[in-house]
C-alpha cells in the first residue's frame, strides 16, 4: 500500500519534472523537517498555495540537521531552480550556500526563522514569525500573570537550535528590559519533546517544589509534559501559570480548563502561505519588503474562544 | 556462474553505475558539471570521515564518536580565529580531532574494551564538551569572505573539500595496498592474535587507526565550519550512520580484515548520487531513508552470499585443489 | 593454549584460584550496589528533595519505559548480538500504531497490533542476523532506517494524537500507590529474568553467546535463539512505545530517538558483556537504576545538561574499563 | 656441551600466575643442528615453557641464553629478533591476506614502509618450493585447506631463517603422508644447523624424528635423555609417573543388529556415495587422511551440514536429519573434533554444559528443573570421575581430558543409540586417553553403537571392531580389524600399494 503510494509519488514527480519544466517556475523549499507538529502543516500550506500559483516546489527536508541543509542549498543551485525558500536552523551556516545562489542569480527568502545580520545581503526577504519576539511576548504574558515577581523555570527546546535560542533569548532580554522581578531558577533542555519534558519536569517539581511560581515552555508540547508531571506529583493542586508557544489545539483546551495561562498563536498555515506568496511576487519581478511578519497573538482565557488554534 | 561471482565482487561499481544511469534518464538536469561538482562537494564531508572509518573497520574497530569530533573540531577552529587567525585556528581544530582520536585509541587499547561501547561513551563526552564550551550556541567566524572563497569551484569540478577528499582516497588506496603498515592493518583486523605473535604491534596500529580516524573527522569538521563560517554543537549529530552505511556499502567488512579505499569511494559516491537524484525529484526524506536502508541491507546480504560461496571453496579438501605435497614418502 | 595454565591451576592450588575469581566476581557484582548506595547517600545529603517517596516514584516512572527496552536489550547483548539499533523505529512503531489505530479498532487491539508489528520488525532483524549472518549493527541500522521510513510514510509524516483518554488514564494511573507503568515494567523484568536464568531458552541464549559453534553442536537451535533475542527486543520496544504513546497521547516518528543508546548504556554499566555469553536482567536493571539515580541527583543539583552527558559518558568508560580489568584479574 | 653448540639454554625458569605455579625451576637446553622433543601430559607445562621461549610470557625468574648470550624476552617480537620462531598447533595466520603476505607477516620486505610485493612473492615461491608445497603464493590464505595452511605456517617459520624453531603438535592436522613429508623437511633444517624443539603427544613420531627428549611433569623438568635407548613405554611412565600397561583396552562386547546404516550418502562437495553400517555393541573406525571427508561425513549424519543424496537409516527406519536437534531426537550424538571450538561453552559450568542438549527434557513449561539438572551432572561427574568432582566449576578451568569427559557425558545424557566420536583422544594426555577408551568400552558393552573417527592408527587398530578407510571422499567397505595392519590402512588411505 505504502510502497505503491511512494512509487506513484516518484513517478508523478518525474513526470512533472520532465514535462512541466518548460511552463512552470520551480522553487526550491528547504524545510526544517517532514514530520513535525508545526513544520508539517506549514509545508502542506506552502505546497497547496504553490499549486494554486502554478509554481512547482522542490521540497528538501533537513530533518533538523543544519549541515544537511547547507548541502541541500547546493542541490538547489545545481538543479537550477528559480527561487529558494530556506527554513534556517542556524543564524550563520547557510551564508556560503546563499552566496552561491546569488551568484547563480537565484533569489532566496527565509521562512519562519531569521538569520544573522551578515546574511542580509544574500536574502531578499524574511517572512514568518519572529521567534525572538515570541520570547518577548511570552515574557510579558508571564510577567503579567505573576504580577511582576516570582521564580520561574524555562523548559527550552534543543540546545543550539535557532528557535530555542530566539525564544529563550527574547524571554530573558525582555524580563531585563522591563526590569521585572521575575527570577529564572533554571533553564533545562527538553528538545521540543513531550516525554523529555515530562521527565525533566518531574525533577524540576521535586527540586523546586513550592518555590515554583511559573513556567515558560518553548512550545506547547513541552508545556503539556510539565502539566502531566505536575498532575502526577500534585493531583489536587492547581498548576502554576504556564506560558507556551505555537497555539496548538490541546493548549487551547488547557487554557480553557485553566491548566495553562497563555500560548502564542503562530499559524503554520499563514507562515507557509506567506513565504510562497512572497516568492511568487519576487518571481513576477515585484519589489518586496525585507521583513514580512505573520501575525502573532497571545491567547489567554479572555480570548481563547475567539481565536482559532494554529493546528 | 563466473559472471555472477564477478558481478558480486564489483557490486558497488555496478550499483553506482545503475544509480547514475537511471538517474540520468529520469532526472532532468542531473548530468551536468555543476551537479557533479556540487554532488562531489556534498559527498566530501561524508567521504573524509569515511576514509578514517575505512581504516578502522578494516582493523576490526568502529568509531561512533566521529560526528561529535566533527562538531568539536569545527567549533574550536572557529572559536580560536580571533586569537590565532584563520589558518592556525583551523590547524588547531584538526589537532583537536587528532587528540580526540588519541583518547579513543588509548582507551580502547589500554582498557582492552570493545570500541563500540567505548566510542559510544566518548561520543557523549565530546558532544557534551561541544555544548559546554559554546554554551549550546552556534559560534561565528571572523571572516565570511574566507568561507565564500573556500566554497569556490575550481576547474569546473572541484571545491577545496572535494579535491582533498579525492586526493586522500587515492592516497589511502596506495597506502592500504602498497605499504607494509597498510597490509598490517588488514592483518590486525583479520586475526589480531596471529599479527601480534608475528611481531606486529597491533596495539600501536589500532591506536594510530583511531588517531587517523579522529584527525580526518576533525579535518572534515574544520572544513565544514570554515565553509559555513559557523561552529555548532549540533553539527554532525546524525552523520555517523550515513558514514558507516557508505563504508559498508563500499564492501568493507565491519568485522575487520576486508575493505578497500576504492570501495569506500564507490560507497560514498553511490550514497551521494542517490541522495542528489532523490532530492532533485523532491522525494520525501522518509522515502529516501527506506531506499538507502534497503540498499545497505541488500549489499550486505550479497556480501554474505559471496563469502559463503568462498568459504565453501575453502572447505574443499586438499586434493581438489591439487596435491599439496609433491614429494615425501608414503607409509 | 590456556589449557596448560588452567590444568595446573586445578592440580596445584585450584581452590585458591577459583576463590580468587569468585572474589572478583563478587566485587564486580557488589561494585554496582555500592555505587548505587553512594549515589543515594550523596543525594540524600545534598538535596532535601531527593530522599522522598515522591522523588523515588518519579525516578521509577521515568525509568520504566526505557527499562522495558533494557530487558530486551540484555538478551541481545547476552546472545552475542552486540546491540539492536532499530529500537527507535520499533518504539515509534509501537507508539504511532497504538494511537493511530484507536479510532478504527479500539485501544486494546491497537496496542496488540502495534506490539505485534514491532515484534515483526524484530523478527526481520533476527532473520538477517541469525539466519543470514549479517552483522547486527548493520542489520539493525538498515532495518531501523527502513522501518522508521515506512512508519513515517504510513502517517504521512505527521503527529498522531490519541482519541481514547480512558486508556491514557489507565496507563498514567496508580495501583496501590505504584504507577501502573512501573508495575508493567516490573512484570516484564521478572518474566525476562525468569526466562534468561531459569528457562531452557535462557540457557540456550547464554550458550549461544558463550560459544556459538559448541551450542550448535549441542543441538541448540542457535539461529532461532539468536533471532529470538531480536524478536524479544522488538516486542519489548513495541510495548515500551505503546505505553509511551498512551502516556503522552501523541506520537511522532522520532519519539524513540536515543532510547537505543540509553538502553545499551544501562546494560553495559550493569556489567553485561558486549561480547556475549554472560549477563543477567537484574544486573542490567541495576545499571539502569544507577544511571537514573545519578541523572536524577544531577538534575536536582542543577547540573547543566552538557555536564550530565559528560558524566554519563565518563561513567560508561569507567564501567567497561573496570569490567575489563576485573575480568583480566579473574583470568577468564 | 660448549656454548657455541648450545642454541638455547634455559636455567631455573619459574613462571607463576596469580595463585598458580605453572613452571618451577625448569632447566632446558637445545643444541644447534638437533631435534629436541618435549613430551608431557596436558598441563605439564609444555605450552607455558614454549610461551616463555616465544616471549609471550616473561618468566618470573630464571635466565635464558640464546646462542650463548643472556637475553630478556618480553614480547614475541623480541624472540623473533633473536631468531626464535614458533609453529603453533592451532593455525594462527591471517585468512584475509595472501599466502606470501602470511609467510612474511611482521617482516614484509620493503623500504620506507613501501612494500616490495614482487620481491616478497618471489621469495615466498622459493620457500614454498623448497618445502615441496604446491601453493600459489598470491592465493588468499583463507581459501586454502587446513593442511595447506599448516604448511604455510611452517613455511612462515622457515622463511625467517630461524636459529631455533619450535613446533607445537605440528602434525595434528596433517595426515601420515604429509607428516612424512614434514619430517624430511625437519631433517633438512636440522642438517642446516637449525635447532628444532618438537612438542608432540605422538610418541611414535618423537622416536622417529628426535635426537633428544625432555619430559615435563607438573611444571617441573623430569629428565632429558638422548633418544637412543628410550622406549615409548619408558617415556609414558616418566610422563605420568607410573607404568601404564594397556594403552588400548579392548573389552569384547556382543555385537548385535545394525543401528545406524548409511547408504550412498553424498554432500555434493566433500564425499560421495559413502555406505556403511554401525551395529549395536560395535566400534566402527573411520579413518583416512585429513581432508578425505571423514569429519564431513560425521557432521552430515549429525545434521550440521546437509546431505544431497543417499539415505540414513536408524534401527532400520529411514530418517531425515536436517539439524542437530533432529539428530538428538533420532538418537544420534556427536562429540566433535575441536573441543574448544565446538565442544564446550567455556563460560558455563560443567553442569550447564552437560545438560545443554537435553534441556527441554529437563524443563517443564519452559522452566529448567533445578534438581534434575544437578542430579544429571552429579551422576556423570562421579561415573566418569571428572576431576575435580564439582559440577559447579567453570568448565574451562578443567584439564583437556576432563573437559573431553564432560563433553562425552553431555551426549550420554541424551541417551543416544549411536555415538559418533571425532578424534576423541586428540590433545588428551595418556592417562585421560585410557580413561576415555575405558568409557567407550563400557558404552559398547551396554549395547551402544559407536562410530569413531581417528587418525591415530594404533588407536584405530587397538579399539575398533571394524574399520572404514576414506580416500578422496570415497569410503572403503568396512574391513575387519583382524584383517588389517597399519600398512594396509595407509595403502588404502593414500591409494598407493605397499611393496
Amino acid at each position: 500500500m505504502i510502497e505503491k503510494r511512494n512509487l506513484l509519488y516518484v513517478a508523478a514527480a518525474a513526470m512533472l519534472a520532465s514535462t512541466g519544466l518548460a511552463h512552470a517556475k520551480t522553487v526550491c523549499y528547504v524545510n526544517a523537517a517532514d514530520s513535525h507538529a508545526y513544520a508539517t502543516p506549514a509545508n502542506e500550506a506552502l505546497q497547496e498555495r504553490a499549486k494554486e500559483l502554478k509554481i512547482e516546489i522542490l521540497s528538501l527536508s533537513q530533518d533538523f540537521d543544519v549541515q544537511k541543509g547547507t548541502e541541500q542549498l547546493n542541490t538547489c543551485v545545481a538543479r537550477g531552480v528559480d527561487g529558494i525558500i530556506l527554513w534556517p536552523l542556524d543564524p550563520q551556516a547557510y551564508i556560503p550556500g546563499l552566496a552561491r545562489a546569488q551568484q547563480a542569480e537565484i533569489p532566496a527568502i527565509l521562512i519562519n526563522s531569521p538569520m544573522g545580520e551578515e546574511a542580509k545581503p544574500f536574502v531578499t526577504s524574511f517572512t514568518g514569525p519572529d521567534v525572538y519576539e515570541e520570547g518577548e511576548m511570552a515574557a510579558d504574558a508571564l510577567n503579567e500573570a505573576l504580577g511582576g515577581e516570582g521564580s520561574v523555570v524555562i523548559i527550552a527546546g534543543q540546545a543550539g537550535n535557532g528557535t530555542t535560542i530566539g525564544r529563550v533569548g527574547g524571554f530573558e532580554d525582555r524580563l531585563k528590559e522591563i526590569s521585572s522581578g521575575i527570577e529564572v531558577l533554571d533553564t533545562v533542555n527538553a528538545d521540543f519533546d513531550q516525554q523529555k519534558a515530562l521527565v525533566v519536569s518531574r525533577d524540576l517539581i521535586t527540586r523546586f517544589g513550592d518555590d515554583l511560581d511559573g513556567v515558560y515552555a518553548n512550545d506547547d508540547t513541552m508545556a503539556r509534559g510539565f502539566i502531566d508531571a505536575w498532575k502526577e506529583a500534585n493531583p489536587s493542586k492547581p498548576t502554576p501559570p504556564i506560558v507556551g508557544i505555537n497555539g496548538q489545539k490541546d493548549a487551547f483546551e488547557s487554557i480553557r480548563t485553566g491548566e495553562m495561562h497563555a500560548t502564542i498563536v503562530q499559524s503554520p498555515v499563514e507562515d507557509g502561505r506567506l513565504a510562497i506568496e512572497t516568492m511568487a511576487r519576487i518571481l513576477d519581478g515585484e519589489e518586496v519588503k525585507d521583513r514580512l511578519p505573520i501575525p502573532l497573538t497571545v491567547v489567554t482565557k479572555e480570548n481563547v474562544e475567539s481565536v482559532e488554534p494554529a493546528f | 556462474m563466473r559472471y555472477v561471482s564477478l558481478a558480486l565482487q564489483y557490486r558497488v561499481g555496478i550499483i553506482l553505475g545503475l544509480t547514475l544511469i537511471v538517474s540520468a534518464m529520469l532526472v532532468p538536469g542531473y548530468v551536468s558539471a555543476t551537479t557533479l561538482s556540487l554532488g562531489l562537494d556534498r559527498a566530501a564531508t561524508i567521504g573524509l570521515i569515511a576514509i578514517g572509518l575505512t581504516v578502522l573497520l578494516i582493523a576490526g574497530q568502529i568509531d561512533l564518536s566521529a560526528g561529535s569530533v566533527f562538531a568539536l573540531a569545527g567549533i574550536v577552529s572557529i572559536m580560536l580565529q580571533p586569537q590565532l587567525g584563520i589558518l592556525p585556528a583551523a590547524a588547531a581544530g584538526v589537532v583537536v580531532g587528532m587528540v580526540a582520536g588519541a583518547i579513543n585509541g588509548a582507551l580502547v587499547v589500554g582498557l582492552k574494551v570493545h570500541s563500540l561501547v567505548l566510542t559510544l561513551a566518548t561520543m557523549l563526552i565530546f558532544r557534551s564538551i561541544a555544548h559546554w564550551i559554546t554554551d549550546s550556541q552556534p559560534v561565528t567566524g571572523t571572516d565570511i569572505m574566507f568561507s565564500l572563497a573556500l566554497a569556490q569551484i575550481y576547474l569546473d569540478v572541484f571545491t577545496v573539500r572535494s579535491a582533498l577528499f579525492v586526493a586522500f582516497i587515492l592516497l589511502l588506496h596506495f597506502w592500504l595496498t602498497r605499504t607494509i603498515p597498510g597490509r598490517n592493518v588488514f592483518a590486525v583486523g583479520s586475526n589480531a592474535v596471529a599479527a601480534e605473535e608475528s611481531g606486529i604491534a597491533s596495539g600501536r596500529i589500532l591506536f594510530f587507526g583511531f588517531v587517523f580516524a579522529g584527525t580526518l573527522a576533525g579535518l572534515a569538521g574544520v572544513l565544514q565550519s570554515l565553509v559555513t563560517n559557523t561552529g555548532s554543537p549540533v553539527f554532525g549529530s546524525t552523520l555517523i550512520v550515513t558514514v558507516i552505511a557508505a563504508v559498508v556499502v563500499g564492501g568493507t567488512r565491519i568485522e575487520g580484515g576486508k575493505g578497500s579505499a576504492l570501495g569506500t569511494l564507490g560507497g560514498v559516491l553511490t550514497i551521494g548520487a542517490l541522495t542528489v537524484a532523490m532530492e532533485f525529484q523532491s522525494v520525501p526524506a522518509y522515502v529516501q531513508q527506506v531506499v538507502s536502508g534497503f540498499i545497505l541491507i541488500l549489499l550486505v546480504v550479497l556480501d554474505r552470499t559471496v563469502n559463503t560461496r568462498r568459504k565453501a571453496a575453502a572447505d574443499r579438501p586438499a586434493f581438489v585443489q591439487g596435491n599439496p605435497i609433491k614429494q615425501g614418502g608414503s607409509a | 593454549m590456556t589449557d596448560g595454565v588452567a590444568g595446573v591451576a586445578h592440580m596445584k592450588s585450584g581452590d585458591r584460584f577459583t576463590r580468587g575469581s569468585k572474589a572478583v566476581e563478587a566485587l564486580s557484582k557488589a561494585g554496582l550496589l555500592i555505587a548505587i548506595l553512594a549515589v543515594v547517600l550523596y543525594g540524600s545529603i545534598a538535596n532535601a528533595a531527593f530522599f522522598s517517596t515522591g522523588n523515588f516514584l518519579n525516578v521509577l516512572t521515568s525509568m520504566s519505559i526505557v527499562g522495558i527496552v533494557v530487558v530486551g536489550m540484555t538478551f541481545v547483548l547476552v546472545v552475542g548480538g552486540l546491540a539492536d539499533l532499530s529500537v527507535p523505529a520499533t518504539i515509534a512503531c509501537g507508539a504511532i500504531l497504538s494511537l493511530g489505530l484507536q479510532p478504527m479498532i479500539g485501544p486494546v487491539p491497537s496496542f496488540v497490533v502495534a506490539v505485534a508489528l514491532a515484534g515483526a520488525i524484530g523478527l526481520l532483524n533476527g532473520m538477517l542476523v541469525g539466519y543470514f549472518g549479517v552483522n547486527p549493527i548493520i542489520a539493525t541500522l538498515g532495518v531501523g532506517t527502513i522501518g522508521l521510513g515506512i512508519v513515517q510514510a504510513a502517517v504521512g509524516g505527521v503527529i498522531v494524537y490519541g482519541t481514547n483518554p480512558a486508556s491514557a488514564e489507565l496507563v498514567k494511573g496508580r495501583l496501590f500507590g505504584i504507577p501502573v507503568v512501573a508495575l508493567i515494567f516490573a512484570a516484564i523484568a521478572i518474566v525476562g529474568h525468569f526466562v534468561l536464568s531459569r528457562s531452557f531458552w535462557g540457557r540456550w541464549t547464554l550458550a549461544t553467546g558463550g560459544n556459538y559453534s559448541a551450542a550448535e553442536a549441542s543441538a541448540v537451535p542457535v539461529r532461532a535463539v539468536k533471532a529470538g533475542a531480536f524478536v524479544i527486543t522488538g516486542l519489548a520496544a513495541g510495548i515500551s512505545g505503546g505505553l509511551l504513546g498512551l502516556t503522552l497521547q501523541s506520537a511522532r516518528p522520532l519519539v524513540g530517538t536515543g532510547y537505543e543508546f540509553s538502553a545499551i548504556t544501562a546494560v553495559v554499566v550493569g556489567g553485561v558483556s558486549i561480547i556475549g555469553g554472560f549477563g543477567s536482567v537484574p544486573r542490567a536493571i541495576a545499571g539502569l537504576v544507577f544511571v537514573q539515580l545519578l541523572t536524577n541527583v544531577m538534575v536536582l543539583e542543577g547540573v547543566r545538561t552538557p555536564v550530565q552527558g559528560f558524566v554519563l559518558g565518563t561513567l560508561i568508560v569507567c564501567a567497561v574499563g573496570m569490567d575489563a580489568a576485573l575480568r583480566k584479574r579473574g583470568g577468564a | 656441551m660448549t656454548d657455541a653448540h648450545c642454541a638455547l639454554d634455559m636455567k631455573g625458569i619459574t613462571k607463576t600466575f596469580p595463585g598458580v605455579k605453572a613452571l618451577s625451576n625448569v632447566n632446558f637446553s637445545v643444541k644447534f643442528g638437533s631435534v629436541h622433543a618435549v613430551v608431557g601430559e596436558n598441563g605439564a607445562g609444555k605450552s607455558t615453557l614454549m610461551k616463555v621461549l616465544n616471549g609471550s610470557y616473561p618468566p618470573t625468574s630464571g635466565t635464558i641464553r640464546v646462542g650463548g648470550a643472556e637475553v630478556r624476552m618480553r614480547r614475541p617480537a623480541d624472540a623473533q629478533a633473536l631468531g626464535v620462531r614458533m609453529v603453533h598447533q592451532e593455525i594462527n595466520l591471517v585468512p584475509d591476506l595472501s599466502v606470501a603476505e602470511n609467510v612474511y607477516l611482521g617482516r614484509m620486505p620493503g623500504k620506507w614502509t613501501l612494500l616490495r610485493r614482487r620481491e616478497m612473492v618471489a621469495k615466498a615461491t622459493a620457500v614454498l618450493e623448497e618445502l615441496g608445497a604446491a601453493i600459489n603464493p598470491r592465493e588468499r590464505l583463507g581459501n586454502l585447506s587446513i593442511s595447506q595452511q599448516q604448511l604455510v605456517e611452517i613455511a612462515k617459520a622457515y622463511a625467517a631463517d630461524p636459529r631455533i624453531i619450535v613446533l607445537d603438535e605440528p602434525t595434528s592436522s596433517l595426515s601420515e603422508h604429509e607428516t612424512a613429508a614434514l619430517f624430511s623437511i625437519l631433517r633438512k633444517m636440522r642438517d642446516d644447523g637449525i635447532a628444532i624443539v618438537y612438542i608432540s603427544h605422538r610418541l611414535k613420531e618423537v622416536l622417529q624424528i628426535a635426537d633428544e627428549v625432555t619430559v615435563l611433569r607438573d611444571g617441573s623438568m623430569i629428565e632429558t635423555r638422548p633418544i637412543q635407548g628410550i622406549t615409548a613405554a619408558e617415556m609414558i611412565s616418566l610422563m605420568v609417573g607410573r607404568e601404564v600397561n594397556n594403552v588400548f583396552p579392548k573389552s569384547p562386547a556382543a555385537i548385535g543388529a545394525p543401528v545406524l546404516s548409511v547408504e550412498n550418502i553424498s554432500d555434493g562437495r566433500h564425499f560421495r556415495d559413502v555406505s556403511f553400517d554401525v551395529r549395536a555393541g560395535e566400534i566402527l573406525g573411520l579413518t583416512g587422511l585429513v581432508g578425505a571427508g571423514r569429519t564431513e561425513v560425521a557432521r552430515a549424519i549429525f545434521g550440521l551440514s546437509q546431505l544431497t543424496g543417499g539415505t540414513v537409516r536408524l534401527g532400520g527406519r529411514k530418517t531425515a536429519v536436517r539439524s542437530p536437534s533432529d539428530a538428538v531426537k533420532a538418537g544420534i550424538a556427536y562429540v566433535p573434533e575441536d573441543r574448544k571450538g565446538d565442544g564446550i561453552v567455556p563460560a558455563m559450568c560443567v553442569r550447564e554444559n552437560i545438560s545443554l542438549p537435553i534441556l527441554r527434557q529437563l524443563s517443564r513449561l519452559g522452566r529448567i528443573s533445578h534438581g534434575a539438572d544437578r542430579a544429571l551432572a552429579g551422576h556423570y561427574v562421579s561415573q566418569f570421575a571428572i576431576s575435580p568432582p564439582d559440577g559447579e566449576r567453570r568448565i574451562n578451568l578443567l584439564s583437556g581430558g576432563n573437559q573431553q569427559k564432560a563433553v562425552i557425558a553431555k551426549w550420554l545424557a541424551a541417551k543416544p543409540s549411536v555415538l559418533i566420536l571425532d578424534e576423541p583422544t586428540r590433545g588428551v594426555d595418556v592417562g585421560a586417553k585410557a580413561e576415555i577408551h575405558n568409557i567407550i568400552g563400557q558404552l559398547v558393552a551396554e549395547g551402544m553403537a559407536v562410530l569413531m573417527i581417528s587418525s591415530e592408527l594404533p588407536e584405530v587398530l587397538g579399539v575398533c571392531d571394524r574399520v572404514v578407510v576414506m580416500r578422496d571422499g570415497h569410503a572403503s567397505v568396512p574391513l575387519d580389524r583382524k584383517a588389517l595392519s597399519e600398512e594396509r590402512i595407509m595403502a588404502l588411505a593414500t591409494g598407493e600399494e605397499v611393496a
